[in-house]
């Protein structure tokens, strides 16, 4: 884990409100993982940091996903080249891509966009197969950009490719991997228990202190999303008990 | 120039002033980039006796300058706490104490003593913002009669220091401190987060899973130092004062306001240095005033 | 599409929730670039029968999110206030209430007698946060017996509407809500700022000449809003919520907390137009939701 | 009294430390007063805003001379060409300049140089001869501009100029006008009980609603800094009430 002040390199917009913006990071550009986030802190901003996934890593940088939803990703957005933006990281278990079965299938719904392209890095470098399901609003809401192998397109109101759910459109695969607003991941639990999951909380510190981050269990109790998670096996979270609600999920 | 930090605290000789606020660091093994020669002592997330899970998400909401939460206290319970974190604790350079909670007067008793000799334990905090639910959900924290009897219930069990982290959510804190000063407690932590509410205007509830939440971080800054200091008047024992504290600059108005020592909480969220930050930058301020120890900091400390 | 933004509060229609809070908006006549359209009501600078100067300078101090004020109750009396004032008030399309203070139960009684049926005074809001000097400086906020005593002795002098504006340091907010509806309270405005404390490091003294000070402003807000929902829960009488309300949404927190309506301090000092830019976002909100007025707003009020 | 988002159009050093950064706001330039204060607003940033004397006013802009002595401050000096800043004013009553009289002395210790440049512009155009004594610490804390007609300087340390205070290296006239830190006044006071001065005091709203800003008067009670002032006759105002330990008067 590394705590650094991260240099603004550049935006680029990717979808109706949603940009891209790279920040460099050397160590962690060096040591991040499919699924893994950094927490962003802003001075002055919001007493908090804001966790935000690892969407591409390439050589001294990293890439971030984001749409405005509220003041600190507003503030994000207003940044410009050279700003300096604290950065922790990386945080959390990303995804375990092994080698062992053929294909992969990366299910993404909105800014659950986000870990998928370092995640078809890493499920291609395993010698898998990938698939990207990415499904949106609408057309408009789509992500423009795809480093995978192949990509089925989903629209909610059929603006685009298949009319329906990103799960709704996805083919099964030895490896089912899958990021979005938490109603979406739990379709993707009745579907493919033994999915891997990357979940939304409330975050307060991500790194496993302020015990803010719970997600409740199958089994009972409660686990730590910034330590234990954000990934998780599809059938092990108590969905009915996550809440669905989070901002990111509201506008995504 | 070496400034010399040290601070004495019931019982307790501290290499510096600055500790980790209970439940705000764990258990002092998951704490990234920390740097540990700055810690004046740790004070561990708050137990139970038992294991408990803690309350339902959301836990957490931020507000300006603050955040609120509502973890319920989840945590491994006295015999885990015992087996996995004390032994830890025993061969570190500086001390840990045990946050204790309980529901009743003699839950406290008893979670002191199933501690009390645990190597690794070098005392307790008491934690007396729990609901007594023997007198019908009342706060221990609030009443001082129930603070005196959960103190003296501690005190009764062990020869450690025992600390009594007060609560906020009071008429007037000086009654609570003497309250417990009577009762045998070292030094009184002062304060815990206050009681709050933050509604989701969409859905028409509140955001947290639990209703209410306890508010910290420099929002509450000011109200902290100025609750820290009434204890300061009120009592003899030290005083540690806690809540907002984010820089050495804000350590310091705890410290000039009568405290011996300050606990720093929320801040470890957004910094995880920050208790390096803070014990620095009181040090850097000292030699930068002339002054060659803590302990020459003037204090405004007016008695009535 | 208009929304019906209008509400009752004890004895008063007003066209809309948002209100002027005591102490932020003078006399209503210094604000400037006012959009008076947006006023609900307008409550007045707090005054005492007799000319006060208040405290020596400095008497505010910003803290994170929020201000320390110790402002003394400055002002000009009750019979300037009638001659300067109230003559003024006596034209306006809103209802502006005295915000009166006293240091004795008789003190308040004789105020309100003095501006009982003054043209342009539209009601009293009894600030309950001063010291009874009478009995030895305890707030008469604090103690359910002395806020019953003082709302009685304006009660008895007035027929015009009379708020209570309760203070946030106690231990039970609900308590002192319900005795101040016993004893002939229309509504309470809750709540007035907290007390606080900030330290000049460099002078070893408080910031402040008076030593502490009221904190208000967004930092208070979630301290504020729970504080609110208890007097709600507490009392049948409407709640006037107030406390670090910036914007419509910090409102409409306080509105589905169970409030019947809000005031705006301390935002007025950041942006003159807070007033009109809070109500034209309320009335924004209700029509996106789709409510064609205020009383349809859902309101989270569990009843214990 | 206006309230204008200003975009940012420059900013130049000084002095050490000390700088001038402009503003396009239209309004405020065309109606200020020499005295006159805007209150700055930053979002994200301080809650409460920020005043400062306007420095100079040039077509549709105005200018402020400052130094980073805060949060507030540091923000203020970081922000780029284009940024826009919250701008309420002008504020206050300004110096009273009227005809009548040959001659003004404006006397400045470091940042109270603030209301100089227009001062002398309106000094000069009611017909007086304008003499500016301009104080600092040393050389380098001297403000490097004027517009005025004669530059007397004097510096503590004897690096430049006078040894010794700007209030003693001035010359008598017959408008006294000062501005400073509040210990000088009271020397100004001492001097000429007539010299208009510039008191500073924290601020809560300047515009009179929150009674911030209050200067004991020698004659008993309190006057309001905002609306009142920030201009007193020197001889009105209980030096000795006035707290002379602003931050700003900390550093000047
Ligand atoms: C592990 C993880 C990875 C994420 N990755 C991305 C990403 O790649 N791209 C992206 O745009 N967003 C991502 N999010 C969501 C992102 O963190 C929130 O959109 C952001 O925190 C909102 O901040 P705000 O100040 O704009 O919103 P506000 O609503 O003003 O924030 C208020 C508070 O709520 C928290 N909050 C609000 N929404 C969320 C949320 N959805 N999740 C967690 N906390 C929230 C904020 O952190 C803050 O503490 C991720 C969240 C998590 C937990
Ligand atoms: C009428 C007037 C005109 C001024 N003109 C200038 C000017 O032209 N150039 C300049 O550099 N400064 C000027 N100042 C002082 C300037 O307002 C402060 O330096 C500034 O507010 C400090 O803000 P900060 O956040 O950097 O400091 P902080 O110390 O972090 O501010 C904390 C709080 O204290 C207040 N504060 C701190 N110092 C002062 C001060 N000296 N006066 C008033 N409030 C203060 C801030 O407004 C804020 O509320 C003027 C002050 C007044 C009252
Ligand atoms: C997430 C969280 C958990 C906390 N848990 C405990 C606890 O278990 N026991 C306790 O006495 N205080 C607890 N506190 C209170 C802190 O120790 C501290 O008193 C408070 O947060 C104010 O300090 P701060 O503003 O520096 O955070 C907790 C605070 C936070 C934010
Ligand atoms: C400068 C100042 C002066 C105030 N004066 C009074 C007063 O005279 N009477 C009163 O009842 N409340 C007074 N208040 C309290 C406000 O009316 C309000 O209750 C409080 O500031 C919280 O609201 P806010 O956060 O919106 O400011 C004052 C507040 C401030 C900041
Ligand atoms: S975010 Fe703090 S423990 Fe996970
Ligand atoms: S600054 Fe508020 S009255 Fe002057």
């Amino acid at each position: 884990m590394f705590l650094t002040d991260a240099r603004v390199e550049g935006r680029r917009q990717v979808a109706r409100a949603m940009w891209v913006i790279t920040l460099d990071a050397p160590e962690v550009a060096a040591t991040v993982k499919a699924g893994q986030f950094v927490n962003l802190g802003l001075n002055p901003g919001p007493l908090l940091r804001r966790p935000f996934s690892v969407y591409r890593a390439i050589e001294d940088r990293i890439e971030v996903i984001l749409q405005a939803v509220g003041a600190g990703t507003a503030q994000l957005l207003a940044l410009r080249e050279g700003d300096l933006v604290s950065c922790l990281g990386p945080l959390g278990r990303g995804f375990e891509i092994r080698s062992g079965g053929r294909s992969a299938v990366l299910i993404s719904g909105g800014l659950g966009v986000a870990p998928m392209p370092v995640a078809a890095r890493d499920a291609r470098a395993a010698g898998l197969q990938v698939t990207w399901v990415h499904g949106a609003r609408s057309a408009e809401d789509l992500c423009s950009e795809s480093d995978g192998d192949a990509v089925i397109v989903a629209t909610d109101d059929g603006s685009a490719g298949f009319a329906g759910t990103s799960v709704a459109a996805a083919p099964d695969a030895d490896l089912v991997l899958a990021c979005g607003p938490n109603r979406m991941l739990a379709a993707v639990a009745g579907r493919w228990p033994d999915a891997q999951v990357a979940v939304e909380t409330y975050m307060g510190c991500g790194t496993g202190v302020c015990l803010g981050c719970a997600v409740p269990l199958k089994r009972g109790g409660y686990d730590l999303a910034c330590t234990e998670g954000p990934v998780y096996r599809a059938g092990d979270v108590d969905w009915a008990a996550l809440p669905s609600h989070l901002h990111y999920a509201a506008t995504a | 120039m070496s400034v010399d930090m040290t601070v004495r605290i019931g019982g307790l000789q501290l290499r510096g002033p600055v500790m980790a606020a209970s439940g705000t660091f764990g258990y002092g093994t998951e704490v990234p980039l920390l740097e540990r020669r700055a810690l004046g002592a740790m004070v561990s997330k708050g137990i139970f006796l038992k294991p408990r899970h803690g309350t339902a998400p959301p836990r957490i909401a931020e507000t300006p300058s603050g955040m609120l939460n509502a973890i319920g206290l989840q945590g491994p319970g006295a015999e885990a706490l015992i087996r996995d974190y004390a032994p830890q604790w025993a061969g570190w350079e500086f001390p840990v104490l045990v946050n204790i909670n309980g529901e009743s007067v003699s839950d406290y008793g008893e979670l002191a003593a199933r501690l009390d000799g645990v190597p690794g334990v070098a005392g307790f905090e008491v934690n007396i913002s729990c609901p007594n639910v023997e007198q019908g959900g009342m706060y221990f924290g609030n009443d001082p009669r129930a603070a005196a009897a959960v103190t003296e219930a501690v005190r009764r069990r062990t020869r450690l220091p025992v600390w009594v982290k007060l609560t906020p959510m009071v008429a007037d804190i000086g009654v609570i401190a003497r309250a417990v000063e009577s009762a045998g407690a070292d030094a009184v932590s002062a304060v815990n987060t206050f009681v709050g509410m933050s509604m989701d205007i969409n859905a028409y509830h509140p955001r947290l899973s639990f209703g209410t939440g306890g508010l910290s971080g420099p929002a509450i800054r000011p109200l902290a130092v100025h609750l820290a200091h009434q204890a300061a008047r009120a009592v003899d024992i030290p005083v540690i004062g806690v809540g907002g504290i984010m820089r050495a600059e804000d350590a310091l108005e705890f410290l000039i306001a009568g405290c011996t020592a300050v606990q720093v909480g929320t801040a470890t969220f957004v910094n995880p240095k920050a208790i390096a930050d803070v014990h620095d930058g009181i040090a850097a301020y000292l030699a930068t005033k002339g002054f060659a120890s803590l302990a020459e900091l003037p204090r405004y400390l007016p008695r009535d």
